[in-house]
């Protein structure tokens, strides 16, 4: 377990800044030479939302809480899965349309397990983190209260 | 003191982004959100909806959930990061 | 259709030299501001299969037939799929434990169409695609002649 | 001329990468098949497998291909990109 900590503070995250998603998967790929396969969600700002043009997202979290359920979905996910290694990010403030949002990369020696662990993820950051989106339309702003 | 949070929409319904309130003797979740409603009666519809979630210090709580001195509440409208 | 050789040619490709994942996703993502979610796939090459241990990886092609298949499959996915696009860029040559292989990043509105679309055709790509692998092991050098 | 390709331990089988076979007039593909056999021996034991794929043109060839003059066909062991 030494540098586990340091570990975990690297690959789950939440930060204002841009991420890279190439030093993401490299960092996740850096877990061992028996992965053969990394699989990446990457959620991106659209231009449209139930129909209205969006201009811009404002996204909130609750500090504590946020970072420590996207811990748990790391370790769930290392848990419940054949994986190797899982990497989770989450941008929040200001976005624009066309930016990133959100990253999660799983990594396995088999595509089957990364694919899975990798969409359980991100359904499962949906459900259980508190985060929050507001959307500025022409209308005004509002905040998004259902996760599609 | 119990200090309770407020995020997203709910901001503007408590009128802040964060509350203290006084609890002498430790309450059930059921019975602070009376407080709650009482001392907040914007956040009233809000605390009777069935798509709000409770948290006290940092965890999911349930119906048998207790508040005492010190704790940290927060109301968690429905998530929509990712 | 204007335009669209030279997208295909840039997001379709079969090459020796290393790519770079965050290019090929930005790449991708300039399709529309419509896009909301980008599944990736990377295949790295493995220190063991079948138990034995592997010191390095050599992939041959099927010039012309295999980029054919590929772009096919990448027809086939914005066809069958809800995608907006679809990037698919196979490595040939030597290739080191560790070192990318294959990169598949599909891009859609909503996160169920890409990791279909992705899944399916890293899926499509082994099973259509004349590219072999060969595996250097302490006993000497093998073709490969099945996918796990 | 007709051009055969051959790839990963085919290349081995063959001696070479690719081999050129005279083809006057047109042949089904299991004709052509027995002139790999006959040419190119090594082969054979490949050729009556079920993994094998053949390629005409660059194009998975089913059992009614025709192979004449000038095409280049392939012959494709089980792949394993990815």
């Amino acid at each position: 377990m030494e540098g586990e900590g340091n570990a975990m503070a690297e690959l789950v995250r939440i930060q204002t800044e841009g991420f890279s998603v190439e030093e993401t998967v490299e960092e996740v790929k850096k877990a061992s030479r028996g992965i053969g396969a990394v699989v990446s969600f990457l959620g991106v700002g659209r231009d449209v939302s139930k129909g209205k043009e969006i201009e811009g997202l404002d996204f909130e979290h609750y500090p504590g809480m946020a970072e420590k359920k996207l811990k748990d979905i790391r370790q769930r996910a290392l848990k419940n899965f054949d994986i190797t290694e899982m990497a989770i990010v989450h941008r929040t403030g200001a976005i624009d349309i066309g930016e990133d949002i959100v990253l999660i990369v799983a990594a396995s020696a088999h595509r089957n397990d990364a694919f899975m662990a990798c969409e359980w993820a991100i359904t499962e950051l949906k459900r259980t983190t508190p985060i929050w989106k507001r959307e500025t339309t022409r209308e005004g702003e509002v905040w998004v209260s259902e996760t599609p | 003191m119990v200090t309770v949070r407020f995020f997203a929409m709910l901001k503007k319904f408590a009128g802040a982004e964060t509350r203290e309130f006084d609890v002498k003797a430790p309450l059930t979740l059921e019975e602070f959100k009376e407080v709650l409603k009482k001392e907040v009666p914007g956040l009233s519809a809000v605390l009777d909806g069935r798509s709000l979630l409770i948290s006290v210090n940092q965890e999911f709580a349930g119906k048998g959930a207790v508040i005492k001195d010190g704790d940290e509440v927060a109301l968690l409208p429905p998530f929509s990061g990712g």
